[in-house]
């Protein structure tokens, strides 16, 4: 693996230089709140933060996008490719596109996320500072995973740490090469010890495979019962997840056109699975749970070998009742 | 060229027929008479453009050289479907699923059990099964509300001299009715088809289904003779939008169909 | 060709329902803008109504009810009044100019007042402008 | 003195021992800034019950839920606002009254978490640090690591708390501590600066925040008050609120929850806490309850007899706007 650094004075310098796409970086609105958006002006970038609240899917599947609009000349399809760059990515976000991958590949190819995503140039930001709900080493991965990334930058102190990952991370980095140098010993242990600390600051730990393999006999556990009852039945859980992935196609009329789009929807809603007799086979906020955590700890597991969770913990941190996963899967696995 | 999985094609409808109250039939005719290759119990994803998508099985047999659907009036889609008329075009894609594994069970008698609109699978594979001559005996265990609600009634009642044979039921009494009263899980019990080197296959509302099963088990039917079609809320079709899963399979590729013995291994979310 | 607005009128049965008639029954006129729907009363009037017009691409929407104390089910405008006075401020506090939502109490027989206050209300509306603050795209 | 929260384990104890009720539902503290709703079942479970001013979600969410609908009688945790629920969820004959016991608890505010960690910021002390927290003779005690802070009260409540005019619960079967006292008379400042601005300054106000709802419907979940049982936004004959994710549709469905909620809501503002993306709820909600107060001279949530807004009127109403 190619390795650099880069002064962190010269950052602004690299963003501005990536303005030349379509940048997607961190930006606070005015609820304080931070998410991807368009870059306008490199200074806006946000640097420090935990981590973005809506995750990288949002620009990977949109929550609202276009399937196709229908005319009487028959149906035309949107351009997706972004051609863009996502900078400041964490790695468990960046590890979450690896299953949505695999879930939209799979079988039937989903061009809309496929073409969209491969489109992207994606840079990460590790996580010196870990927020107080991550637990991504509880999956093998941690705050400096690198995987699913073109380049991985880490706060050193005075710079970064630069880890090269892709062609296109390599073109980029030799595009730039005047903002890059080589590291030397001491930025490489720099690295170490900041990653060190940064897994030393993940306060919270769950034994994922335990849990996910417990939850075979655990379906009728009263756990179930128990930890839904607080839930009040809205889709923040899913809709920050960053791997969570249902949707839902509905038809709008835009003048004598029509448009097929796709929306998020999500398995806590009760209608997700309502069907138009009225019948509906996840009735109450119980089954509702459950197969939203069945659905990420086993049977994604069973259908794609991969955990439908990369510990980012903004379930944990987003809900309004405050039903905590960690809690419910250390209960599985204890059962 | 970039595929797009989610986009259907024109069909025609050339015909419509009234089957009972809220539930017409579509006759579909593709662009240059194209023919869809399609299995008994498969399905389209069916289009009114500006109104949305549906799951619909097929009403006929892939041995027929007409292609049908049959439609009950229920949500948005197939409430804007039965305004249609005749030259008017939908959009489909498919066929989906599985099907039923009609190769497998060749050599083997089949009893279709279904109520109200839970036919049109029933129909499509029991035409099949004449039409191919590979299965030993047809018999049909069909039954509705009323005598109204019944499809294809005549059809069915013709369907004796080809050596198939019918049972039908109405819930309760009517004038002009000839045969039996009862529910359909009832008129199973008094038809005890053999389940002797047989199949049974059951479509029709929940609790039918329910008393269809453990009837078919008093006579003697094994879970892995008894098959049935699922219905469940869809969107894509391929297993991804994520809505049709019971455990870790999704109704709507790895089924509709599915034996019993299946079934009985997954979570009861259906 | 120049901008028409496009604005949806509730008109309670009883009264200005019957006020549009005999507006055209005495030969007097009123801008074509207004696309009338007739309700049973003023009361029937769903403040979401007025929201999905605007959604749908109305410039604006008027309702008319009986008089105060005229109302043929004796209290629906009441209602009614009450409705509208609090969508009207919501309106306006979101940013939509209230004159947008306007409503007239108009009595059967007056032909002449129903005439009168849509052509005002359609040389406002004309003033302000296309509506699409709420518009689906 | 024995503190609320151990005057609520107390009753709660009383009250699941005598069988009086199957449940009562509370709050247990899951970290040191951190609570949420709980289910006591037992008497071990009422040793769990938690009270604090990190108590924010209104319970009386639960109330349309399965156990009174079941007609088992429950036990109810309210603060001056979930009480008011409480009374207009009464008035609307959705609860009887004979199936909940409330236990009321005066309310010093609940914290609102950002303006704590900004506070603190100032002050250079990390919110992890923070081991409690209580207001006590109107000062805000901060309890960390390395010592106590003191804070203005109303540096560290969400602001809608700051001005609360029944911080007592209206309503209660038992009142557990002593009654508060508003801080301070209603000013509605939040809503009069809405109403300085111009409409365009409003309308590109509310814009921005109609297009980054993310339509989880947390608010119209978390509202006790929403209780509907299919929502208009969820119909699709016809499709009030469309899926897709756009002003036109999320608009419509904030100023709809707001038309539903006039004269009903009683301000207490688990919406805007629930909404992940910080839309200022609170604002429209609390223009209709401002307007209702001057218009109409009344006041959601106080009178269990009283008619709801809407389905009643005055002859002296206001129609200055009709021709």
């Amino acid at each position: 693996m190619i390795t650099k650094v880069m002064e962190k004075k010269k950052l602004q310098k690299f963003l501005s230089n990536l303005c030349n796409q379509k940048l997607f970086a961190p930006l606070k609105d005015e609820e304080g709140k931070i998410n991807f958006g368009l870059v306008k002006d490199p200074a806006e970038v946000v640097l420090e933060f935990a981590n973005v609240l809506k995750p990288v899917k949002s620009l990977l599947f949109p929550q609202t996008e276009t399937i196709f609009e229908a005319d009487e000349q028959g149906i035309h399809h949107p351009e997706v490719s972004e051609n863009g760059v996502i900078f400041g990515l964490r790695p468990c976000d960046a590890k979450s596109v690896r299953l949505l991958r695999k879930v939209f590949e799979k079988d039937y190819k989903d061009n809309y996320f496929l073409q969209r995503e491969g489109s992207y140039l994606k840079i990460g930001l590790a996580c010196t500072v870990p927020g107080e709900n991550c637990f991504c080493t509880s999956f093998g991965q941690g705050p400096f995973f690198n995987e699913g990334l073109d380049l991985l930058l880490a706060d050193i102190g005075e710079k970064y740490y630069v880890e090269v990952l892709s062609e296109k991370g390599k073109k980029l980095v030799e595009e730039n090469s005047e903002l890059f140098l080589e590291p030397t010993e001491a930025d490489m242990e720099l690295r170490q010890i900041a990653q060190a600390n940064a897994e030393g600051k993940i306060g919270r730990e769950v034994n994922v495979k335990r849990a996910s393999e417990k939850l075979g006999q655990a379906y009728d556990n009263a756990l179930w019962d128990e930890t839904s009852k607080i839930c009040i039945g809205c889709g923040i859980c899913a809709y920050l997840c960053p791997t969570c992935h249902c949707f839902d196609m509905t038809d709008e009329k835009v003048a004598s056109r029509t448009r097929r789009i796709r929306t998020w929807d999500t398995c806590m809603f009760s209608y997700f699975t309502l069907q138009a007799s009225g019948h509906n086979p996840r009735p109450t906020k119980k089954e509702r749970l459950r197969n939203r955590v069945y659905h990420k700890f086993k049977y994604l597991l069973e259908n794609f070998d991969e955990i439908g969770c990369v510990g980012c913990g903004r379930c944990l941190e987003n809900c309004p009742s405050g039903v905590n996963l960690i809690e419910i899967l250390s209960r599985v696995a204890e059962s | 060229m970039t595929e797009y999985i989610y986009s259907p094609k024109p069909a025609k409808i050339k015909k419509i027929r009234q089957e009972a109250p809220d539930t017409k039939s579509f006759e579909l005719e593709f662009e240059g008479k194209e023919k869809l290759t399609y299995l008994p119990g498969q399905y389209l994803m069916l289009s009114v453009l500006g109104e949305g998508e549906f799951p619909v099985t097929f009403f006929t047999s892939p041995t027929e050289d007409r292609l049908e659907v049959c439609v009950k009036r229920m949500g948005k889609v197939t409430t804007a479907l039965h305004r249609l008329e005749p030259g008017e075009t939908v959009w489909v894609r498919g066929p989906y699923g599985n099907g039923f594994p009609v190769e497998e069970w060749s050599g083997k008698r089949l009893v279709l059990v279904g109520g109200g609109i839970g036919l049109p699978p029933l129909r499509s594979l029991l035409y099949y099964a004449l039409d191919r001559q590979k299965y030993k005996e047809i018999s049909l265990v069909y039954g509705a509300r009323s005598i109204a609600d019944l499809i294809r009634e005549e059809e069915l009642v013709k369907l004796r001299s080809r050596g198939v044979k019918v049972d039908l039921s109405i819930d309760k009494e009517e004038d002009g009715w000839n045969e039996f009263v009862g529910f359909v899980p009832d008129n199973l019990l008094r038809v005890s088809p053999s389940p002797e080197n047989s199949i049974a296959v059951t479509c029709g509302p929940p609790i039918m289904i329910k008393y269809v099963i453990q009837n078919l088990q008093k006579l003697g039917f094994e879970a892995g003779q008894i098959f049935m079609t699922l219905e469940m809320k869809m969107k894509c079709g391929l297993g991804k939008c994520g809505r049709c899963n019971i455990g870790g399979i999704y109704v709507c590729k790895d089924g509709p169909v599915f034996s019993y013995q299946r079934l009985k291994s997954l979570p009861p979310e259906f | 060709m120049s901008w028409e607005p496009r604005i949806v009128g509730f008109l309670c049965n009883w009264c200005s329902y019957a006020a549009a008639d005999l507006t055209g029954t005495s030969r007097l006129t009123y801008p074509s803008n207004l696309r009338i729907i007739r309700v049973m009363c003023s009361g029937r009037v769903n403040p979401l109504w007025v929201l999905r017009c605007f959604q749908q691409g109305a410039d604006g929407v008027f309702v008319g009810g009986c008089h105060p104390g005229e109302c043929h089910y004796r209290e629906g405008n009441y209602f009614n009044r009450r409705r509208l006075k609090l969508l009207r401020n919501l309106l306006e506090y979101i940013g939509i100019n209230p004159k947008r939502l306007q409503a007239a109490w108009v009595s059967a027989s007056e032909g002449g007042k129903f005439a009168e206050v849509v052509k005002n209300m359609v040389e406002e509306i004309k003033a302000l402008g296309p509506m699409e603050k709420l518009r689906r795209e | 003195m024995a503190s609320v929260e151990e005057k609520l384990r107390e009753k709660t104890g009383q009250l699941l021992n005598e069988g009086k009720v199957k449940c009562v539902i509370g709050y247990e503290r899951v970290g040191p800034l951190k609570a949420r709703p709980f289910f006591a079942r037992s008497p071990a479970d009422a040793r769990k019950i938690h009270y604090s001013l990190l108590c924010s979600p209104n319970l009386a969410v639960y109330l349309t839920l399965e156990e009174i609908s079941a007609g088992e009688k429950i036990g109810l945790v309210v603060k001056g606002c979930d009480s008011r629920a409480v009374v207009q969820l009464l008035q609307e004959g959705i609860v009887d009254r004979e199936k909940v016991v409330l236990l009321g608890v005066p309310c010093q505010g609940i914290i609102d978490l950002e303006k704590l960690e900004d506070e603190l910021d100032k002050r250079e002390v990390l919110l992890s640090s923070v081991k409690e927290i209580s207001i006590e003779d109107e000062v805000a005690k901060v309890e960390t690591k390395d010592g106590t802070i003191q804070l203005d009260r109303k540096d560290v409540v969400h602001d809608v708390c700051i001005n609360c005019q029944h911080p007592t619960p209206v309503l209660h079967d038992v009142l557990l501590g002593e009654e508060v006292k508003p801080w301070g008379e209603e000013n509605y400042g939040d809503v009069k600066e809405i109403e300085n601005m111009d409409l365009r300054e409003r309308w590109d106000y509310w814009e921005e925040k109609f297009e980054k709802c993310i339509r989880c419907y947390a608010c119209r979940e978390a509202c006790p008050l929403c209780y509907c049982e299919e929502c208009l936004a969820d119909k699709t004959v016809p499709t009030w609120v469309r899926k897709s994710v756009r002003v036109s549709e999320n608009g419509f469905f904030h100023l709809m929850r707001t038309l539903h909620l006039a004269g009903r809501c009683v301000g207490c503002g688990a919406c805007e806490r629930s909404c992940p993306m910080g839309i200022p709820l609170l604002k429209l909600f609390r223009k209709m309850e401002k307007d209702v107060k001057e218009l109409f001279g009344r006041e959601a949530g106080m009178d269990v007899g009283q008619k709801p807004l809407l389905a009643t009127f005055s002859l002296e109403d206001p129609e200055e706007f009709i021709k």
